[in-house]
């Protein structure tokens, strides 16, 4: 929003690279600063909601209704004494932390909020940010080997093999949007939406198969294996302490952030918002919207039982791999025949409910609908 | 070829999953488990030898500290004990107080134990808040009779330590009225949910066979087929005199272990509700003296507590303490088949299985 | 109700298979033999109008001249409950046989009772210690066991200093 | 259908966000133990005491201490009682068994000194407790009636705090 407004000022006093400077610094702090925002604030929106769908009170000493928690914790765990245990490998046990803070601001930077306020606008911002996506494993792979604890090296193989699993349906659920908008460019995508409607009911299949993969990448309950608190006591940060450990505790909610962003962006259709409310900035739906999705995840955390590895496998490959083909080679064939959109918006919805139904009863006995067990026999001889 | 290296993993003493102080030496290939031997020990306090020392009045209280959880049951079973050896016979209120107090220390205890399964789970607290909200009420009453919430000291040789208050009768029919169809709504939530069934059915399996051979008890034997209550079988506190099933299960997993405890909680409430109703008028302690003296000899009285059959042990040679006071814990001997419980299966279903036995570790290591 | 199985009519129904088995009858309970105790429990868990396939409890008491270890049997069949016991005698090393190949139930509790009283259980797979640590001194539930009298080890530590 | 359970569950999950917390905002909302509260902060009469020490051998870890000294008219004067709540796990018995009705539990639960000793109450300051629960004392049990006089019935009149409405005549 400033950067056109600098550019369009002094864009022609100033010389191209200072301009860039300019607008590029602005942009950074700007992301940055949104980033840790986003993750304090996120972090007080999660407790105060699952506090509350668990009818408790929550955090409401720190400030009013504990807005100001977060800061206290944050306090809290960076004057912590940094332990580093012995037997660690210095170096990328150091590193680990700092790499896998850079996902999620890197995406931000690659996420237009309105028209052209991306940091940075390329025309292959979709690629980039799934490849920023799968980042985010190796710095979880560096902790957890580095910390010399079982524990946090189970942790990282058990996220190294949920990463690669569930990148695959994550890239190819998105690869129908491309065929359709003809584009590998994020702010492609929204203004496609906002001129035909958004992917959400284009394509429902492939937003479930996203989101699921997504809060996969999350390392959120269900499918928070590589954590487990239950299992693994902590998973891949068991030994990180201090700010090390808060860096790892803000990463896990601007990453949520970062993929709420992305959905609202691939799916919801970003800044727009259909013909009603352009009165509103661009930029405060497009916040709203992550925000809200971001409460989804804090639903979903706060319902659902942790997976097993295995199954946690098997649904990868056995359910959304199969059903993000399916789903591509549908949405060619609807391109191929040049169908209106209201005809695909129709036959994909009536799709998906379809297919994940029909799949789910291939799976098995995890398909089926359950059987309920007797449990109350009468004896056969009265007492 | 791909070769694996077995590695050990201590899981506990300080483990968020280990309900306390249990810790279990696990060797690992990858995930799966290929040996697993449980270390006890780390809460004893030998409180059997605590116990020789102690007037026989004196043991009650510190049987509270024994099974935390279930402290009614702990009582009930030493003061039965106790009356089998000195030749007490207690009168019928306290009789049928004892049966409502120990059927809704059974709904606290259950509720606590679903909870912290489904924590166990991965589920992130809701489900244990939701039950510690209903297990809260019944502490509340305990707290009306008896004045503590957890140690209550109530059930005594002879009897109970006092009558009921007044208001103790509204408040459990405010429970009763409210409980069920909020247990009703839990199960019928939790039992098809499918991330639970994934987790649990099939995993953990306990034969019939096995159950029996290693002396399991209560929600854990019954799951395994075994239609085996002392409620039923040996019936102490006139527990003949009321209506209630025995809930069974078929094939002995997690899954039968977890729905169990749901359908004996809703025996319990049947029980309770029918205690009430002819709960006799009178008096409530029969008159035993402070320093109880035992003529010389032993007696073994066994109880359903809710972790299964507690059983104490009471030798007296005729002076005024137990000369032998011996614990059957029904946690500690429900331990004794983890390594044919748990080898072969993997970290997480660990977690799930031990999780299901539904352990006191106050109990355990005693 | 759980019938009991009277001390007569259990030695009677053991004489019958093992006729030197039983050392005494009282009561409630039977005193067997130590060398019999294995075969006589497989015996009472195998017997079909016997068995007792569930054991309750097993523990011991220290009655000063001797260990007696006790065994409380049920029969979930027959909803039916013996008690069987067995003498050890020597406080330096008393040993019983172990019945853990009959129940499974015996693993931990004979190494609970080996643990608070001493008395080794010969044939028991892992016999360790279970609740206290390995190397504590002395078994806490005999009577001649000692409290530790911090006072005394205080005083013996200033001592040394 | 599949997936029902898990929508099941947010729903009711969600459902519970309009309820009112179920957890109390402690040092605010203090709560009210009920009658028999067994609590800290042991009530005692040294009118009513005989120095029977009943309770000192009710008592299961021994934190009573009493110290009696013969008078000529045969009662006995108490020069030392002492209970140790440091030890005491408040099972009640010692008021269960006194005679006389001359020892109280109390209603207090937050317990926290610096020292250990400082857990040892004497004489002087048990004698003047305010709030006593109605454990075994069924006369305490109703909170709302007026306490000077079940103290009075009681004979616990020494050393009591008055009632504001007393003070203020006075």
């Amino acid at each position: 929003m400033i950067n056109p407004w600098i550019i369009a000022t002094f864009g022609s006093a100033l010389p191209g690279w200072l301009l860039a400077t300019i607008t590029g610094a602005i942009g950074t702090v700007a992301v940055l600063v949104f980033t840790l925002v986003s993750a304090l604030a996120a972090i007080w929106i999660e407790r105060k909601l699952i506090s509350r769908m668990q009818v408790r009170y929550g955090p409401n000493r720190v400030g009013p209704k504990g807005l100001l928690q977060p800061f206290a914790d944050a306090l809290k765990v960076i004057g912590k004494e940094a332990i580093t245990p012995f037997g660690v490998d210095k170096v990328v046990y150091s590193a680990a932390p700092f790499i896998i803070f850079l996902a999620p601001l890197l995406t931000f930077g690659l996420v237009p909020f309105a028209p052209g306020a991306a940091v940075l606008n390329t025309d292959i911002s979709l690629l980039l940010v799934v490849a920023l996506g799968a980042l985010g494993v190796v710095p979880i792979f560096m902790a957890g080997w580095a910390s010399n604890n079982k524990y946090s090296l189970m942790g990282a193989m058990r996220s190294i093999a949920q990463t690669v699993s569930y990148e695959i349906p994550l890239v190819l659920s998105l690869v129908g949007l491309v065929v359709v908008t003809g584009s590998l460019k994020l702010e492609d995508l929204v203004v496609y939406q906002i001129q035909h409607g958004w992917f959400i009911f284009l394509q429902p299949l492939a937003a479930v198969i996203f989101f699921i993969a997504g809060s996969a990448e999350l390392n959120r309950t269900p499918t928070d294996i590589m954590e487990g608190e239950s299992e693994l006591a902590a998973g891949y940060h068991i030994e990180y302490s201090g700010f090390k450990f808060s860096l790892f505790y803000a990463t896990e909610y601007s990453h949520v952030f970062a993929v709420s962003a992305l959905i609202s962006v691939l799916f919801l259709g970003g800044w727009g918002t259909g013909p009603l409310l352009d009165l509103v900035p661009a930029v405060v739906w497009m916040v709203l919207k992550t925000y809200l999705l971001f409460c989804v995840f804090v639903w979903t955390r706060a319902t659902l039982p942790r997976l097993r590895m295995d199954q946690l496998m098997a649904f990868a490959w056995k359910f959304l791999l199969p059903l993000s083909l399916i789903n591509i080679m549908v949405v060619a064939l609807e391109e191929l025949l040049g169908l209106p959109g209201i005809v695909v918006a129709v036959v994909n919805m009536v799709l998906a409910v379809v297919l994940i139904v029909q799949w789910t009863r291939l799976l098995g006995s995890n398909g089926q609908s359950p059987e309920r067990r007797v449990y109350i026999q009468r004896p056969a001889t009265a007492q | 070829m791909v070769t694996s290296n077995p590695y050990m993993v201590n899981m506990g003493p300080q483990h968020p999953s280990t309900h306390g102080v249990l810790r279990l030496r696990l060797v690992l290939d990858g995930e799966q488990v290929l040996r697993v031997e449980p270390v006890l020990g780390y809460l004893h306090s030998s409180k059997e030898k605590l116990q020789e020392e102690h007037t026989y009045l004196q043991t009650v209280p510190i049987t509270d500290r024994m099974d935390y959880l279930a402290a009614m049951t702990n009582n009930l079973g030493v003061s039965l004990a106790i009356e089998k050896l000195a030749g007490i016979q207690s009168p019928p209120r306290a009789e049928c107080l004892r049966v409502i107090m120990s059927e809704l220390q059974r709904l606290a205890s259950h509720c606590f134990a679903q909870g912290v399964f489904l924590q166990d789970l991965g589920a992130w607290g809701s489900p244990l808040m939701y039950f510690l909200r209903e297990r809260e009420q019944i502490l509340d009453m305990f707290e009306m009779v008896c004045g503590a919430r957890l140690t209550y000291n109530y059930i005594r040789p002879g009897g109970v330590s006092q009558d009921i208050p007044p208001q103790f009768t509204p408040a459990v029919n405010s429970f009763l009225d409210t409980f069920p169809a909020k247990l009703d709504e839990y199960e019928e939530l939790l039992w098809k949910n499918e991330i639970l069934r994934a987790r649990t059915v099939g995993v953990g399996v306990v034969s019939r066979e096995l159950a029996v051979s290693a002396a399991f008890s209560g929600p854990m034997l019954r799951a395994s087929g075994v239609q085996w209550d002392l409620r039923k079988q040996d019936p102490y506190c006139g527990y003949q005199n009321y209506e209630f099933d025995i809930p069974v299960g078929q094939t002995g997993d997690c899954f039968d272990r977890f729905m169990v405890r749901f359908y004996e909680m809703r025996e319990s409430l049947k029980i309770v509700r029918q205690a009430l109703d002819v709960l006799p008028p009178g008096e409530w302690k029969a008159a035993v003296p402070i320093v109880i003296r035992p003529p010389a000899g032993e007696a073994f009285q066994m109880i359903e507590s809710p972790r299964g059959m507690l059983g104490y042990y009471l030798v007296s040679d005729g002076g005024a303490n137990p000369w032998r006071f011996h614990v059957r814990a029904p946690s500690f001997i429900n331990l004794g088949a983890l390594n044919e419980m748990l080898v072969g299966t993997t970290m997480a279903d660990v977690v799930a299985i031990v999780g299901s036995i539904d352990i006191v570790m106050g109990e355990v290591d005693r | 109700m759980t019938a009991v199985m009277t001390g007569p009519a259990l030695a009677e129904a053991i004489q019958g298979a093992f006729p030197t088995a039983v050392a005494e009858v009282y009561g409630d309970a039977v005193v067997l033999d130590a060398a019999a105790l294995v075969d006589v429990c497989q015996f009472l868990k195998d017997a079909p109008d016997l068995a007792f396939d569930y054991m309750a409890s097993l523990t011991a008491v220290d009655y000063l001249d001797y260990f007696e270890v006790v065994y409380h049997l049920l029969s979930l069949g027959h909803n039916r409950s013996a008690v069987l016991k067995l003498r050890c005698y020597g406080r330096k090393a008393p040993h019983a046989p172990s019945v853990t190949s009959v129940w499974k139930a015996a693993d931990f509790q004979e190494r609970e009772v080996f643990d608070l009283f001493g008395i080794g259980f010969d044939g028991h797979p892992d016999l360790r210690r279970i609740m206290l640590f390995e190397g504590f001194p002395g078994h806490p539930l005999r009577k001649d066991f000692l409290e530790f009298d911090h006072r005394k080890i205080a005083a013996m530590a200033s001592e040394a200093e | 259908m599949v997936g029902s359970g898990i929508l099941n569950g947010l729903l009711t999950v969600l459902k519970h966000i309009g309820q009112k917390p179920y957890t109390r905002q402690y040092p605010e909302e203090a709560l009210v133990p009920p009658g028999r509260f067994r609590g800290y902060d042991f009530g005692w009469s040294e009118e009513r005491c005989t120095g029977c020490a009943t309770c000192a051998k009710a008592c299961p870890h021994g934190c009573i201490d009493i110290v009696t000294d013969p008078l000529p008219n045969g009662r006995y004067s108490i020069e030392v009682f002492d209970i140790d709540l440091g030890k005491c796990m408040v099972c009640g018995l010692c008021v269960e068994v006194c005679p006389y009705d001359a020892l109280f539990m109390g209603t207090k639960f937050a317990l926290a000194t610096e020292n250990r000793w400082d857990l040892v109450v004497h004489k002087e300051d048990i004698g003047s407790r305010p709030d006593l629960s109605g454990y075994y004392r069924p006369a305490f049990q109703n909170h709302a009636a007026p306490r000077a006089e079940m103290r009075a019935d009681y004979g616990v009149s020494k050393g009591v705090a008055k009632p504001a409405a007393e003070e203020k005549k006075a």
